[in-house]
């Protein structure tokens, strides 16, 4: 497999260290329903077949951890975006919901 | 033996000029520069090479490249001797030496062919229905026997002497296969401006174009192979790898392939490596592989001198070698035109063509004419006679009359294979195709196309068309802009077929897979038995698991079967090939990855200092760390260790603990992250001060333990252990990148800037002293216990001072830049010498961790608590951090959970050890008694025996307890106490000074 | 009922006659209406819960459904490797059970599946390995299992081989399991098939299931490519597969699919007599009985569902082969290829009832299937006809994580592929 | 000024320079490296100081730059190395870049962290491709191109100076030896006999 880094371009996935399933985000460790909320997010995966969206971390590279879609079906790459600016797109977007929520 | 008697005038790609002896089996012969051993023997007469797996009935030369299931020999002798290597595909060198394998004492006469007469016997799946009773004889008996036959040839017994490489290409187009779609593929992708990679598994280009002897423009296509040739060379952007397979295709546009570098040549040249395993990165590819031919299956078509049409076409064409005096001809299809001819040309006597089919074409027909060959046509060879070698064949005709023919070579064509198996290797299913009678790639991966015959285009000019096509597209799809293409004058050879897969009716074995000596008699009896899928049929006979990957018989193999239930030929199963496309050394993918150099090895920065002084160094994953340091007349390392750990309890020690991680964490966030990171709090920490702290996984358990200093408002340095750098700093990056990337945080590994030595010992500020600059001031007033802080050593060196103790003992640990490090050591160890310094090493660390209760590896093994190991009154409840919510999960806070205690022999002579179980002290030694275990042990110098760590059930609470060490693995069963983790200085006073 | 009883005797008098008297391993069964017990997945396991429901708890009106040809999962796509070398408390007696059922295996089902004992070596190459391998030695003996901690001359006298002198990181020594060994992998699969054929189970091929029926929170069925077949219990053992088949349960797993590679050899006169692992790098070897080295090492490391792996890994591997025994560099690696490993969160399987009653999980066997097969049949048999987990399989529960009692032996954490 | 009799040590004990048209190898001691990594939000301004201080842009993708008497790599995203010789003033960018950056940007010593070889001659892009799996063919690397990436499983940072080509690699120090030892057996065709 290879991957097109955002920072250095094209390289071997033998270059990458793979981490798991970018689904899900960490819980409010303060919400009542911390410890299912943890546990799900911890321990639970969809598993499923076919567009997988995976955190990579650019070891023998930049360093940046990626988000990749990826098909687990055939390995072909779908996109490759920095970690850094999937959080904050997702948490501007909750931001923006919850703010949007609170008009209505 | 007359020399060469088999050899042509004439012809051939063979240069006669070079002559070249070698010997097979303990007889010299001698062949021509080009040749392959395979060639060679033939030129000589030698038609029995081998003998084959099961039945170990006489094979020989069948094919005339990697497909060859039968001629298989040890080649080279000693540390170099390889065994299974196909005399087709080695080129003879001078001094070459091949012997035949699986047979005993000798090739003509081997006593293992006995189990030719038990073949009723074995059977497919014979094994799976026998050897069962008494089922102790299993391993005492029958498997033995079944091993000592088991095997073709013998691996080396010593280690691989050559030398291997790895390399990476990269390029915009990978033509693979150099025969004519391939040649024309390069040429006009390579005239396009991209940069294009054409592999050839042989010592020559051309493939079929020479090997059939046919014309192209006019002129014998050698020619137009040579030109074509030169005309790559010439371009700058193509890069020619001959001898070069790829064998595997892999995701994203990547290949694997092995050059064979030396594999032609008596020895590697100095500095070349026998193989060279290529990563190929191509933004195209095109699979020009060629097909393979198939046999056909009759009785006895496994005997000495029947060989494939096509092979005998490329010993006469590319080889001048006549494969034999007296030739029958079977096929099914057109081909037998082109073999006629070259049998023809080298003078070969056409006893008959036997066609399969009704009326051969008009092309076959004007061949046979010319010469007044006979025809028997709508006929099959039933069966074949001679044993070593071929005596004679039986034709059967439609209407059953037989009829015998002497002869002592049967060249035979069921049609062609495409070599599609690159295109199926990323899942590609192929599609049948009954013009050919076999499988052509279907959906291709992205970037990859198929040419020639691979493609299923089998006749000449459509080879050259679809290479040239397929160079166009490919060239095209990676930005380049190829010309018109222009077709050489050449006529397609007709490659009408029909299906003929099997023969019936004749006496003796009929061979699908030869190398398995799987007979048509187990299809039948799979498909009896109820293995009909494709998978089933393989793994129950073996077929197509030898060596030839089943290149000539999965196709016949599956048609048989789907004869035999009635269903079309792609509902039985589809040839799906898996990498390598050929086998492939095992010390080619390893290259330069061997003995010491496995692994890179770290080196610390009192490597060299520490070598002179005798250390003995242990591995630390990648890290040399030195052990400890025999000094002459110490007898044993526990008498070395215990005098480093009295070295440093009463005057001053050095241990180099530069592999500890060193994290320069920075930014106006830096506080707040690090306290999501840590369980303990980090934010509170004064400027100048260091505290221990713990980082635990999400699942609540602990992951790693180091020190924390600040070094400024927003400047820390954060320690890791050794074992754990690259991981936390992993997770360090993920925390700030992933989960918390609003903070403003900047990392960076300084694990290599810094030498670091630990001073420890009471003398150790004395020693300091003499090498810190007067500036700094370092008494206990101004550098207490858990200070940091910057300063500069032996005038001017900066360095960084940090007061750490992981021995107990009043300790530093001093830092310069790395490449002062070695000059560090040296000065410490001069200036200390009256103060009775010595270096100490990893063992000694280990021991003073343990008279103090420290944990270290053996605790922090991924299922270890801050409650297990006695750190809970260090987990923060203010604060959230990674680990916190599950940490509270009710099995991670069972109090009956395995916990941190100390322990010392009841009986003080007695020696602890590691990984021995507790039990209660009068329990019986069962699983349910079981109640945790020693982790780490120690001779303490201070106490005079043996302590250890262990955790224990409840331990905490049964101080004073004595519990069996139980250890029946190295026969130990010690009694012992139950005491605090701590065995020396509990209250810390020597750590404060 | 298919093919009689096999012996050399049937072997010889079938050769007298051409071997025309065979009949099917296993029937090629249809499927009927309904079942008591239907069992998702033609593997190893499916059949061996099948074999021992009908032989072990009487239960009849059995089926193996399998959306393909049996043994075509992850039964026939393993290194052959049986073993009961595990460190945890939870997990030792059940591969110790499963060590067991193949030692009686063949004579049980007639059927030889070649269970043979060589022995598996565990090399280690620091004194924290060596001290990490008494521990998890000691652990066995305390569960009456066998094992010894061997020294570098007792592996020396083994395997002289081996690369003692040039190492990059130096063999010390071992721990050895001579009950370990090795078992011919298909043959457990149509050796299972045969014998639970035998006792009337319907073994039924190309029969894909596509959904689940429920009547309230009671399973009343599954859907297939061959129709609504009625099932009082259904038991899902499609390890490879399980989050795919439990989605259509409503259900997510602790699970994550991923890729492991394993390698063969060309044939050699065999020269490995055991299994041996690296201590140092991600190999393990053993020789089968044709001669061909069969290797193996770590996962590719990501998800995937494509049956196939990537070169690095293989790579790898033969670097970890010529450290450890660089005879091997001319031997020709033959035939690659990828199963689809059902990698749970701890590294352990899980066997346990569903939130669906009559629903029950076999899944999560990491790379442990296909030592577990007899005991993972047996124990999922238990639970479905008892409706309480098997005294061994106790620990295998499918809310271990919730409880925090992961049963993590190598103490990764929740990270599938560094088990 | 350090202490003279306390000699600073190469990071390479075991690599053997090589001097010829093909291929040359020769060890770089003796330079002062920081690393800069811009505070967040703060990258313009350090870009900003940096264009003042010393001339140059720093580059925002794997490039190289020179000017006033520095080197700056790219080294990341926000993040670079900036490489000085040392000199006989005994130069220390750590503390020059740090006053200059303060409060913009981490700048850490990496002087002593990093070693670095230079690597020159018309064959050595044979050389590197049997260990780096970069594309360095002239079309798809240039000169002052820059790469984050492996030698045979050591990590590197690599950029090439000219078209020679010529270039430099860093590497972590604690490898220089196994470094070379690749380096020997991957060069040893060019430089036998």
């Amino acid at each position: 497999m290879r991957f097109n880094c955002p920072c250095c371009g094209e390289r071997g996935a033998e270059e990458f260290v793979y981490h798991g399933d970018a689904a899900a985000t960490r819980p409010d460790a303060n919400s009542p329903t911390a410890m299912a909320d943890f546990i799900a997010y911890t321990y639970e995966r969809t598993n499923a077949a076919g567009v997988h969206r995976e955190l990579w971390y650019h070891a023998a590279g930049c360093h940046l951890w990626l988000v990749v879609a990826r098909n687990v079906m055939n390995h072909q790459i779908i996109s490759v975006a920095r970690a850094r600016d999937v959080a904050l797109a997702q948490t501007a977007q909750a931001t923006c919901g919850a703010q949007s929520n609170g008009g209505t | 033996m007359p020399f060469q008697r088999h050899r042509m005038p004439v012809g051939g790609l063979i240069d006669r000029s070079r002559k070249i002896r070698f010997a097979f089996d303990g007889v010299n012969y001698a062949g021509y520069a080009g040749d392959t051993l395979a060639s060679a023997l033939l030129a000589n007469g030698v038609k029995l090479t081998g003998r084959s797996f099961k039945y170990h009935r006489p094979r020989g030369i069948m094919s005339a490249g990697s497909e060859e299931p039968n001629a298989l020999v040890e080649l080279r002798t000693g540390a170099y001797r390889e065994a299974n290597t196909k005399a087709t595909t080695i080129e003879i060198f001078e001094g070459l030496k091949a012997s035949s394998q699986n047979r005993w004492p000798s090739l003509a006469f081997d006593v293992m062919a006995i189990n030719s007469l038990l073949s009723p016997v074995f059977v497919a799946g014979f094994y799976y229905k026998t050897f069962m009773w008494p089922a102790a004889l299993w391993e005492k008996l029958y498997e033995p026997l079944i091993r000592r036959a088991a095997g073709l040839g013998r691996a080396s017994a010593q280690s691989d002497p050559d030398t291997y490489e790895k390399a990476t290409a990269f390029c915009d187009v990978l033509v693979i296969g150099g025969g004519p779609a391939g040649l024309s593929a390069a040429l006009q992708a390579g005239r396009s401006g991209a940069r294009v990679l054409l592999a050839d598994e042989n010592a020559t280009l051309g493939g079929r174009a020479i090997d059939d002897g046919a014309d192209i423009d006019g002129l014998p296509a050698a020619q137009w192979v040579s030109s074509a040739i030169t005309e790559l060379a010439s371009l700058k952007n193509v890069r020619v790898f001959k001898r070069t397979t790829v064998f595997g295709a892999y995701d994203g546009g990547t290949f694997g392939a092995v050059e064979r570098v030396s594999d032609h040549l008596a020895k590697a040249p100095t500095g070349q490596p026998r193989q060279r395993l290529w990563h190929v990165v191509a933004k195209q590819s095109i699979v020009a592989a060629g097909a393979t031919e198939r046999p056909i299956v009759f009785a006895n078509n496994d005997r000495p001198g029947v060989m494939l049409a096509g092979a005998v076409r490329t010993y006469i064409n590319r080889y001048g070698v006549r494969p034999g005096q007296r030739a029958v001809v079977f096929a099914n299809n057109d081909y037998a035109a082109s073999t006629v001819a070259s049998l023809n040309k080298a003078g070969v006597d056409v006893v008959a063509l036997v066609d399969s089919r009704e009326t051969p074409s008009e092309g076959v027909r004007a061949i046979l004419n010319a010469r007044g060959t006979r025809l028997i046509s709508s006929a099959v060879i039933s069966s074949v006679s001679g044993k070593l070698r071929v005596k004679g064949v039986t034709v059967r005709t439609a209407d059953g009359r037989t009829e015998t023919l002497a002869c002592d070579l049967v060249a035979m064509s069921g049609g062609w294979t495409p070599n599609i198996q690159l295109t199926t290797h990323l899942g590609g299913k192929p599609v049948w195709l009954d013009a050919i009678g076999s499988f052509v790639p279907g959906k291709l991966p992205p970037g990859m196309s198929a040419a020639g015959a691979a493609s299923g285009a089998m006749g000449l000019r459509d080879a050259l068309e679809s290479g040239l096509a397929s160079g166009s597209a490919a060239a095209r799809a990676a930005g380049f802009t190829p010309a018109a293409s222009v077709v050489p004058r050449v006529e397609n050879d007709s490659s009408a077929f029909a299906p003929l897969w099997r023969v019936d009716g004749g006496r003796g074995k009929a061979f699908v897979d030869m190398q398995n000596d799987v007979a048509v008699g187990d299809i039948e009896l799979a498909n009896r038995e109820g293995f009909r899928s494709v998978e089933h049929l393989k793994r129950y006979t073996t077929l197509g698991m030898a060596t030839d990957q089943g290149r000539t018989a999965n196709v016949n193999a599956l048609a048989i079967m789907a004869g035999l239930t009635g269903k079309p030929i792609p509902e039985t199963g589809m040839t799906m090939a898996r990498p390598p496309y050929t086998p492939v050394a095992i010390g080619a993918f390893a290259g330069h990855h061997r003995g010491k150099a496995f692994k890179a090895t770290r080196r610390p920065p009192s490597y060299a200092w520490s070598k002179e002084q005798g250390a003995v160094f242990v591995e630390t994953g990648l890290w040399l760390r030195p052990g400890f340091f025999p000094r002459a007349g110490e007898t044993d390392w526990l008498q070395t260790v215990t005098r480093e750990v009295n070295t440093v309890r009463n005057a001053v020690g050095v241990c180099d603990v530069s592999t500890l991680g060193k994290i320069d964490v920075q930014g106006r966030d830096a506080a707040a992250f690090l306290d999501k990171l840590y369980m303990n709090g980090m934010k509170s920490l004064a400027i100048g001060r260091a505290r221990y702290g713990c980082m635990l996984r999400e699942d609540g358990m602990l992951m790693d333990d180091g020190t924390v200093a600040r070094l400024g408002e927003n400047h820390y340095v954060v320690t890791t252990t050794t074992a754990n750098a690259v991981k936390v700093s992993q997770h360090m990056e993920l925390c700030q990148q992933w989960l918390w990337p609003e903070l403003d945080v900047q990392m960076i590994s300084a694990t290599e800037q810094w030498a670091q030595y630990a001073v420890a010992g009471p003398k150790s500020r004395g020693l300091l002293q003499r090498v810190a600059d007067p500036a700094f001031d370092i008494s206990d007033a101004a550098f207490p216990y858990m200070q940091s802080g910057v300063i500069s050593v032996l005038g001017g060196i900066k360095a960084r001072l940090f007061r750490l103790s992981f021995s107990g003992e009043r300790a530093y640990e001093i830092a310069v830049p790395a490449r002062f490090g070695d000059a560090l050591i040296r000065r410490l160890m001069e200036a200390g010498k009256d103060l009775g310094v010595c270096a100490y090493g990893t063992e000694a660390l280990g021991v003073m961790r343990i008279e103090k209760g420290h944990i270290s590896g053996p605790e922090l093994n991924g299922t270890t608590t801050p409650h297990d190991v006695g750190l809970s009154g260090m987990v923060s409840t203010k604060k959230d951090f990674i680990g916190r919510v599950l940490g509270g999960r009710p099995g991670l806070i069972d109090p009956d959970r395995p916990a941190l205690v100390g322990l010392r022999p009841v009986d003080r002579t007695e020696r602890l050890r590691s990984g021995a179980h507790f039990l209660g002290r009068h329990a019986s030694a069962t699983a349910g008694n079981d109640e945790g275990h020693m982790t780490s042990v120690a001779y303490s110098p201070s106490l005079g025996h043996w302590i250890g760590l262990g955790l224990l059930k409840r331990g905490p609470q049964r101080t004073g307890e004595i519990v069996r060490a139980y250890d029946p693995v190295r026969s130990g069963d010690t009694l012992v106490e139950v005491v605090a983790p701590c065995f020396i200085d509990t209250a810390g006073e020597r750590l404060r000074g | 009922m298919a093919a009689g009883g096999y012996s050399i005797f049937s072997v010889l008098r079938e050769a007298l006659r051409g071997h025309t008297g065979w009949g099917p391993a296993w029937r090629d069964a249809a499927p009927k209406p309904a079942y008591d017990i239907v069992i998702i997945g033609g593997g190893g396991h499916g059949l061996a819960t099948a074999y021992y429901l009908a032989k072990e708890y009487g239960e009849a009106r059995i089926a193996v459904v399998e959306k393909g040809w049996i043994g075509g999962g992850n039964v026939g796509r393993n290194t052959t490797i049986v073993r009961s070398n595990y460190l945890l408390p939870g997990n030792i007696p059940f591969y110790e059970l499963s060590m067991k059922l193949w030692e009686g295996l063949e004579q049980d089902i007639n059927y030889n599946a070649m269970v043979s004992q060589r022995g598996i070596l565990n090399l280690y190459h620091s004194d924290a390995q060596r001290d990490a391998y008494a521990r998890r030695g000691n652990a066995m003996r305390l569960h009456g299992v066998d094992s010894e901690l061997l020294d570098q001359s007792a592996v020396r006298r083994m395997y002289p081989f081996l690369d003692f002198e040039n190492a990059r990181f130096p063999i010390q020594g071992g721990l050895i399991q001579r009950r370990g060994g090795t078992v011919r992998h298909d043959a457990v699969a149509w050796g299972y098939a045969r014998a639970a054929d035998r006792r009337g189970v319907d073994i039924i091929q190309n029969c894909e299931v596509t959904g689940f029926r429920t009547d309230g929170n009671r399973v009343s069925g599954v859907e297939t490519t061959r129709g609504f077949i009625q099932a009082g219990k259904v038991g899902l053992a499609v390890a490879g597969n399980s989050s795919r088949v439990a989605a259509m349960a409503g259900m997510r797993l602790p699970i994550e699919s991923h890729v492991l590679q394993a390698f063969v050899s060309e044939s050699i006169k065999p020269f490995i007599d055991g299994v041996v692992t690296f201590g140092a790098g991600h190999f393990y070897i053993s020789q089968s009985d044709k001669g061909g080295l069969v290797f193996g090492g770590d996962l590719d490391g990501y998800n995937s569902y494509a049956q196939r792996g990537n070169m690095p890994v293989v790579e790898d591997v033969c670097e970890g082969g010529m450290a450890l025994m660089p005879r091997i560099g001319r031997v020709r690696l033959l035939r690659s290829w990828g199963g689809i490993m059902d990698m749970s969160m701890d590294g352990s399987p899980i066997i346990d009832r569903t939130g669906i009653e009559g629903l029950y999980l076999n899944a999560g066997w990491c790379y442990g299937g296909f030592k577990a097969t007899p005991a993972s049949g047996l124990c999922f048999a238990h639970l479905i006809a008892r409706g309480e987990a098997h005294a061994v399989a106790k620990a295998y529960r499918l809310d271990r994580f919730a409880t925090g009692h992961a049963i993590d032996e190598k103490g990764m954490g929740p990270y599938p592929h560094l088990h | 000024m350090a202490d003279q009799a306390l000699a600073a040590q190469s990071a390479f004990s075991e690599l053997k320079p090589v001097q010829s048209a093909a291929l040359s190898i020769e060890v770089r001691d003796g330079l002062t490296i920081a690393s800069i990594a811009a505070g967040k939000g703060k990258a313009a301004d350090v870009r900003a100081v940096m264009q003042k201080a010393f001339g140059i842009d720093l580059p925002d993708r794997p490039l190289r730059v020179e000017g006033g008497g520095i080197s700056v790599i790219w080294h990341g995203p926000d993040q670079w190395l900036a490489i000085a010789p040392r000199g006989a003033g005994d130069r220390d960018l750590e503390s020059e870049l740090a006053a200059l950056l303060d409060g913009i940007a981490a700048v850490t010593d990496q002087s002593d962290g990093r070693a670095v070889v230079r690597l020159s001659g018309s064959c050595v892009r044979d050389v590197l491709a049997k260990g780096v799996p970069v594309d360095l063919h002239a079309s798809a690397f240039a000169s002052n191109g820059v790469a984050i990436t492996h030698a045979s499983h050591i990590g590197i940072v690599l950029w090439q100076i000219d078209e020679t080509p010529t270039f430099e690699i860093a590497l972590f120090r604690s490898f220089a030896d196994s470094f070379a030892h690749w380096l020997a057996h991957a060069s040893v065709e060019f430089t036998a006999g």
